[in-house]
């Protein structure tokens, strides 16, 4: 067999995953044991073939791969700049640890649905992957879909609440994905065009056109949706509570950043940085309403007495960062949102990782309950505190940096609210994660749940660990991202000075 | 709340009409949409993929990996089924599942049911020259499937289509949509690019048969999706083996 | 003249001694004696390479070790300047004594949790030497909130109602002021471009309005005057006296608050200078403010029965002689500054051991229990003599030479009210240590058994430290050279002559 | 004609969420579906209304109604 | 542009808002979980109708080519939507296939699927 071309890579990523996704589901028709190794292996060569990509992206530009042979704007094209291949590769490294969670996590909380959830779990990345490499609106919009039914499903599993917060989900979801639809829609009719390449050429001469600024509205309610861009996070926190820790461990470090990725492309790719400002004062709104979300979100999430629910709640602040950063658009703000893309993802997986991991031990979910079980479960809880400090923006962790980064955007933009928002935030995630670690560490046990009898196995432990040393090493050679991989492919008028 | 609700809707509504003025008009044959690339469409449907019916020339071939990620989404539909239903306790056929024993819709159904699948194949195979192709297609065998669970009963109709071959079915039919696609890649083509197809045939035909064997995939994939669907719903999920 | 920069890697490995000992530490957290022989050791081989250092410095170069970047821009590196290597060798060389001490003292007060003590006492040292090491202000920083958050459970560490108190108060004004300095740091970076330390500091006036320098200025001095124990900003510090004993002597008399003066020393002389200081009158500002402090400390102070608070406001008092001589930027007040920054260190520890030897073998805190202690505890007592005499800046301890340089300082700056200040604290210190030495020794009480010294392993660090006092008191360029080191600095900050 | 279709469509639309009867409101639906499929004919797109005779009215039709007879008929709304 | 053009070149497009709102009205409004399935199913309709009437051309034929026709664009009717939107159709059906299965498990576990009930059950758990 031919050795294949490098523009092939992206579209390998999509075929491993459906086909494993398939084999998976027939390994497991045929024995429920097989279901795993062939998920697990998928995930491996996933990252493998992420990384290559990565390589060749940061070496020799983008990569571009017209599917079916037609050259865009008539076919649909997959086009991987060093952002997108930056993104997928997060996906894939945070699938990988994942699933290694999953392998004992799954078999403990739902033993029946083992397989298809596996199988719903490379869908679900299949989705995700898709939305980020693909160089087609309609093309993202069925990849959309095919995220959110695996998104919609995995959260529906769980406890008996999960489905009610799952149906939520799913109807937000799908106003959603039609209000995206009917964006493309109105851009289509004026455009004539699906390509976002093509439509970005097309769409400058269409200033003042009424159509478009409620197709750029339509596409960022859509998009936000997804993202849960306050205020359009309704379905967030109820979903990310009742569903089984592997399905939020999965769903929420990746989809809503995935989606937060979308809309930087769209905004940025597709209608560009000066049409966004001229037709609608998108990015400001979206950066005023982040803005609101972090710190209402930071305020429920001291409110909340459940270790998860506070999470969710926090995640929706910490979209908040991502959300700010893309709004402001300036190099610095957008390097911190992009880079904090990787960072929360890193730090949220080991949080909701350790939440699982303490529920299968002691069925513990409330803060309270969580007293005194540091000393019981030193390993994780090491972990625990490492991403807790990072979510409080302390240095070394990486939190800490993103964190910069975005204040440099902000002071860049010359909003002092903004900066002091951002600087009082971390305040607000401190008072809750302090709180929690110091009755982790200080407080005796209490009587509910059962007492841990010692740290979690290796397939749920490791991970962790991972996550927790991650924390720092990405917070050390964050600069390598942001100079390697992340300004060159950027936009010329978003590059930081120099680069 | 309601009249909250509804205040929101107008608004809502007055927005989208006033964007409607920047749209051409109902009927435009010059907007810029029919200008653009459907033109290309047009024009080539005939010359690249030697078919007439040019929206099958694009759902099966210029745009054919939306097609291939749609019926992904009817799959993970199936999935999701799977995921939620089955498994837990054992519960009876509702109602809906019950044999009828009415020997006069028994017979009409036998009846019908091969007539509909023939239609049925007549849309998949004819989906180049006239409107319908796979998913019509294959939503078709799964109505006939769907009518005999219906009106014979679930037991009964099993003969007709075995409850657990519905996910393999699927899983076949885009597994095969896909392998056609793959076929490209290590002749040194992109995914999907039918004119890899090793049949010794000028580009346009081999593409005109590429598109042939997508849609049988994508009929595959959505009957057996589809019957999988109805059974888990029907059924709340116990699995066939019985 | 520039001195000569001369790689290295000690500054480094001068940090790392103590970090890499961490690990040790906890691995045999089982085996005290294996664990306590990581601690002594890490503390010789710091204190020996930072020393190591010295004679080059004294040759009038610089050591530096870049390391790779943290930020576009921005990297993470070390240089040892005179200023710097002054503060890191007076922490290094009392830790070595400390670390005795704490295992003299731990053992005999039984506390628990002996290994999560060592452990953040190392890292704590770490970043103490970081700071001190640190060439611009993104690194400051980063070992800078590394400090808090590793003296964090020292505080905590009793884990009492009270500890737990102690500690959230630390937190809530140590993370707060981390923010401004975050911000101030964030906000240099965007108007000057750089953030490394230059002698006679970089930012001018023409890089921000007045009212933007004066905001940058606050901002900073929020940042670091919180651990600088800056009323008012200084209500941790007393509250912080929870921590065991060895805790307050090395972190609240040297490292922690000496971090924070000599941020102060770094942001007065290495980032606005003597010019800007001027020219915006902040300089002044400061100056009133610092001596207002070390008034009503001295005040407070006298109100204190428990021994450990009435050090803890006598340390509020005495680095604010530190912050004043800094704030007066002229030759003769640096000097002053410096050299109190070392002799203070050496006095209040000698305190803090005395109290803390006290309190192992009487468990006594407050001063009206101590009548006559100085009968059974005649060698601590004595030492605790020589301390407070020397803080009084009574002539033959080196508090004198130190407060007389910062007298001829306030002179110099023609600050007559300023100079009547100094003189009359030194009047209120004798006030509230005399009368303590006075019923030590001669009031008598039966109240209690005789008692006799506490182990030697707590009796010899704090003669040591008494007997430095002396020799520095009589020649103040003795062993480290603090003398010649201050003096330089200051003619290199202020451009004026060598006094 | 088509504005015929457009009139069907909607009124279909409206009882379809007023009926309180959820199997009368599915039968609906499926209507609703159906006159769509036929405007999607006329204005042209022939596969599109088969595909949406099909799917939106058969298949979606009976899976509401497999649906209905597992959960309850009647609505309050 | 005088005011028939309008209204013919614009009646179908408003139409498809009404259908539109109508949907939406029915997800927000219902508290019957079915009842929002069911607007949810409108709003797609309407949306891809919405699609539809953009892809229609007067006097133009069906997306097949006709020889007598030729390969003139302007007299086929634009294809691209119809495409786009038989994709559309298919996950309208798959998102429905899904919420039904969820809406089985909901009425499982509490017997209802009115919001209003759900929510009482709901904080009956959290009591309990």
């Amino acid at each position: 067999m031919a050795v294949l071309p490098e523009s092939n890579l992206p579209v390998i990523i999509t075929l491993l995953l459906l086909f494993g996704a398939l084999l998976t589901i027939a390994a497991g028709l045929v024995r429920r044991e097989f279901a795993w190794p062939v998920a697990f292996t998928t995930l491996v060569l996933v990252l493998v073939d992420a990384l290559i990509q990565l390589a060749t992206i940061v070496q020799g530009g983008p990569l571009r791969h017209t599917l079916g042979g037609w050259a865009a704007p008539i076919g649909i094209e997959y086009v991987v700049d060093g952002l997108g291949a930056f993104v997928v590769t997060v996906i894939a490294a945070v699938a990988v640890v994942v699933g290694m969670y999953a392998r004992s996590a799954v078999r403990r909380e739902n033993p029946d649905q083992e397989v298809a959830f596996l199988g719903m779990l490379l869908t679900l990345l299949l989705g995700l992957t898709g939305m980020v490499l693909t160089g087609d609106l309609f093309n993202l919009y069925v990849f959309y879909e095919i995220s959110s039914l695996a998104g919609y499903s995995l959260l529906a599993v769980g406890d008996r609440k999960a489905p009610v917060a799952a149906f939520r989900y799913l109807i937000l979801g799908t106003t959603g994905a039609s209000f995206y639809l009917l964006g493309i829609g109105f851009l289509y009719t004026l455009t004539g065009s699906l390509n976002m390449a093509d439509v970005a050429r097309l769409v400058p001469a269409l200033q003042g056109n009424p159509g478009l600024p409620v197709a750029l509205a339509l596409i960022i309610v859509g998009v936000g949706l997804k993202m849960a861009l306050f205020p359009l996070h309704g379905w967030l926190a109820d979903a990310y509570t009742h569903a089984s820790s592997t399905s939020t461990a999965i769903v929420a470090p990746i989809m809503t950043k995935v989606s937060a990725f979308v809309l930087l492309r769209l905004l940025f790719f597709v209608f560009g940085v000066d049409l966004v400002a001229n037709i609608l004062p998108a990015g400001t709104i979206v950066a005023w309403l982040s803005a609101a979300g972090i710190v209402v979100m930071s305020l429920m999430s001291i409110a909340q007495r459940d270790v998860k629910r506070m999470l969710a709640y926090s995640s929706v602040a910490q979209l908040g960062y991502i959300g700010l950063g893309i709004g402001l658009a300036n190099p610095w703000a957008l390097t911190g949102a992009v880079l904090h893309i990787l960072n929360h993802a890193t730090m949220k997986c080991c949080l909701f990782l350790v939440t699982g991991s303490v529920a299968m031990q002691t069925r513990r979910t409330s803060v309270a309950e969580y007293a005194g079980l540091g000393r019981a479960m030193p390993w994780t809880f090491a972990s625990f505190s490492l991403a807790a400090l990072a979510m409080v923006g302390l240095p070394p962790t990486n939190g800490f940096f993103s964190k910069w980064y975005l204040l440099l955007g902000t002071i860049r933009a010359g909003s002092w609210p903004l900066v002091a928002i951002v600087a009082a935030s971390s305040l607000l995630t401190a008072v809750y994660f302090f709180r929690l670690l110091e009755s982790i560490y200080t407080a005796p046990m209490t009587a509910g749940g059962d007492a841990p009898e010692g740290e979690s196995g290796f397939f749920v432990l490791a991970p962790t660990i991972v996550l927790g040393v991650g924390v720092i090493v990405l917070g050390l050679c964050n600069s390598w991202f942001v100079t390697q991989i992340l300004q060159p492919s950027l936009p010329d008028a978003l590059r930081l000075p120099g680069m | 709340m309601k009249a909250l609700t509804l205040l929101v809707l107008a608004a809502l509504g007055l927005v989208m009409l006033a964007a409607g003025a920047g749209l051409p008009l109902y009927g435009d044959a010059s907007s810029p949409a029919s200008l653009h690339v459907a033109d290309d469409y047009v024009r080539g449907s005939m010359k690249d993929a030697h078919t007439p019916n040019v929206v099958t020339t694009m759902i099966a071939d210029y745009r054919g990996f939306d097609t291939l990620g749609e019926t992904m989404v009817v799959f993970s539909a199936g999935l999701a089924c799977m995921l939620l239903l089955r498994g837990g306790e054992r519960r009876p056929v509702p109602a809906i599942g019950r044999p009828r024993n009415n020997i006069v819709t028994d017979i009409v159904t036998r009846a019908m049911i091969p007539v509909i699948q023939l239609f049925a194949l007549y849309v998949v195979f004819h989906g180049h020259y006239s409107p319908g192709g796979g998913f019509q297609g294959g939503a078709l065998i799964a109505t006939s499937i769907l009518l005999a669970r219906m009106v014979l009963g679930f037991e009964r109709s099993q003969y007709l289509f075995p409850q657990r071959l519905g996910t393999p079915l699927g899983l076949l039919g885009i597994a095969f949509y896909a392998g056609v696609g793959l076929v490209a890649l290590p002749f040194g083509g992109n995914l999907l690019d039918y004119s890899y197809l090793p049949l010794g045939l000028p580009p346009h035909m081999l593409r005109n048969w590429g598109i042939l064997f997508v849609e049988i995939g994508v009929a595959l994939a959505v009957t057996g999706t589809l019957i999988s669907i109805f059974d888990d719903l029907t059924t709340g999920g116990q699995t066939g083996e019985r | 003249m520039d001195p000569t920069v001369i790689p290295s890697l000690r500054p480094l490995l001068a940090i790392l001694a103590s970090l890499l000992a961490v690990p040790l530490i906890v691995a045999s957290g089982s085996r005290p004696n294996l664990r306590e022989t990581w601690s002594v050791l890490a503390a010789f081989v710091k204190a020996a390479i930072v020393l190591s250092m010295l004679p080059v410095v004294l040759a009038g170069d610089v050591l530096a070790c870049r390391l790779w970047q943290i930020s576009p821009g921005i990297a993470l590196e070390l240089r040892v300047d005179t200023l710097g290597l002054v503060f890191a060798m007076v922490s290094s060389t009392l830790w070595v004594l400390t670390t005795f001490y704490s295992i003299g003292y731990v053992r005999g007060a039984g506390e628990k949790k002996q290994t999560r003590y060592f452990a953040s006492f190392a890292l704590s040292l770490s970043a103490t030497i970081g700071i001190a090491f640190a060439a611009n202000l993104l690194t400051f920083l980063v070992f800078f909130e590394m400090l808090t958050v590793a003296t964090y459970p020292l505080v905590l560490h009793k884990e009492t109602a009270a500890a737990r108190r102690g500690a959230r108060i630390y937190l809530a004004y140590t993370l707060p002021a981390g923010l401004a300095l975050l911000v101030a740091v964030a906000i240099t970076w965007s108007i000057a471009g750089t953030l490394d330390f230059v002698p006679g500091g970089f930012l001018t006036t023409a890089m921000g309005s007045p009212a933007l320098l004066s905001t940058l200025f606050v901002l900073f001095l929020v940042g670091v005057g919180v651990k600088a124990g800056l009323m008012p900003l200084h209500a941790w510090l007393p509250a912080a006296m929870v921590a065991p004993t060895p805790v307050s002597a090395l972190l609240h008399a040297v490292a922690v608050v000496k971090a924070g003066v000599f941020g102060v020393l770094r942001v007065t002389g290495f980032v606005f200078g003597p010019g800007l200081l001027t020219d915006l009158s902040l300089g002044t500002w400061l100056a009133w403010i610092a001596g207002a402090t070390v008034l009503l400390a001295s005040l407070l102070a006298l109100a204190q029965d428990n021994l450990k608070r009435r050090l803890a406001y006598s340390t509020v008092g005495h680095l604010s002689y530190i912050v004043l001589g800094a704030a007066l930027v002229n030759v003769w007040s640096w000097t002053g500054a410096i050299l109190h920054l070392v002799f203070h260190a050496t006095m209040k520890i000698t305190l803090f051991f005395c109290a803390g030897a006290i309190y192992v073998r009487t468990h006594k805190e407050n001063i009206s229990d101590l009548d006559g202690i100085g009968r059974q505890m005649p060698i601590t007592m004595a030492a605790f003599a020589i301390g407070s005499l020397g803080l009084a800046g009574v002539p033959g301890v080196n508090g004198f030479v130190s407060k007389w340089s910062l007298l001829s300082g306030a002179a110099l700056a023609d600050q007559r009210l300023l100079l009547g200040l100094l003189v009359l604290s030194g009047v209120l210190n004798a006030a509230y240590f005399f009368p303590i030495v006075h019923a030590a020794f001669f009031k008598r009480s039966d109240a209690y058994p005789r008692f006799g010294e506490a182990s030697p392993l707590l009796v010899v660090p704090l003669v040591v430290t008494a007997l430095a006092s002396v020799l520095l008191g009589f020649a103040p360029d003795l062993g480290v050279h603090a003398y010649g080191l201050a003096a330089r600095t200051a003619a290199l900050v202020t451009g004026g002559a060598l006094p | 004609m088509i504005p015929l279709l457009f009139v069907v469509a909607i009124v279909a639309a409206i009882v379809a969420l007023q009926v309180t009867d959820l199997l009368a409101a599915a039968a609906l639906l499926s209507a609703f579906s159906f006159v769509v499929a036929l405007l999607y004919s006329a204005l042209g797109a022939v596969d599109v209304g088969f595909n949406e005779a099909v799917l939106g009215a058969g298949v979606t039709g009976v899976l509401l109604v497999v649906a209905l007879f597992h959960t309850r008929r009647s609505s309050v709304d | 542009m005088d005011l028939t053009v309008v209204l013919t070149g614009r009646a179908p497009y408003a139409f498809t808002i009404v259908l539109l709102l109508i949907g939406l009205y029915g997800m927000m409004a219902k508290q019957n979980l079915m009842k929002k399935l069911f607007g949810m199913n409108i709003f797609q309709g309407a949306i891809i109708l919405f699609f539809i009437v953009h892809a229609y051309k007067t006097g133009a034929s069906v997306p097949v080519l006709d020889d007598a026709l030729g390969t003139d664009p302007t007299r086929y009717v634009n294809p691209i939507p119809h495409g786009l939107m038989l994709t559309a159709i298919v996950v309208s059906v798959a998102t429905t296939g899904v919420a039904l299965a969820l809406l089985i498990r909901i009425y499982r576990s509490y017997g209802t699927i009115d919001e209003v009930e759900l929510l009482e059950r709901l904080r009956k758990d959290e009591s309990r």
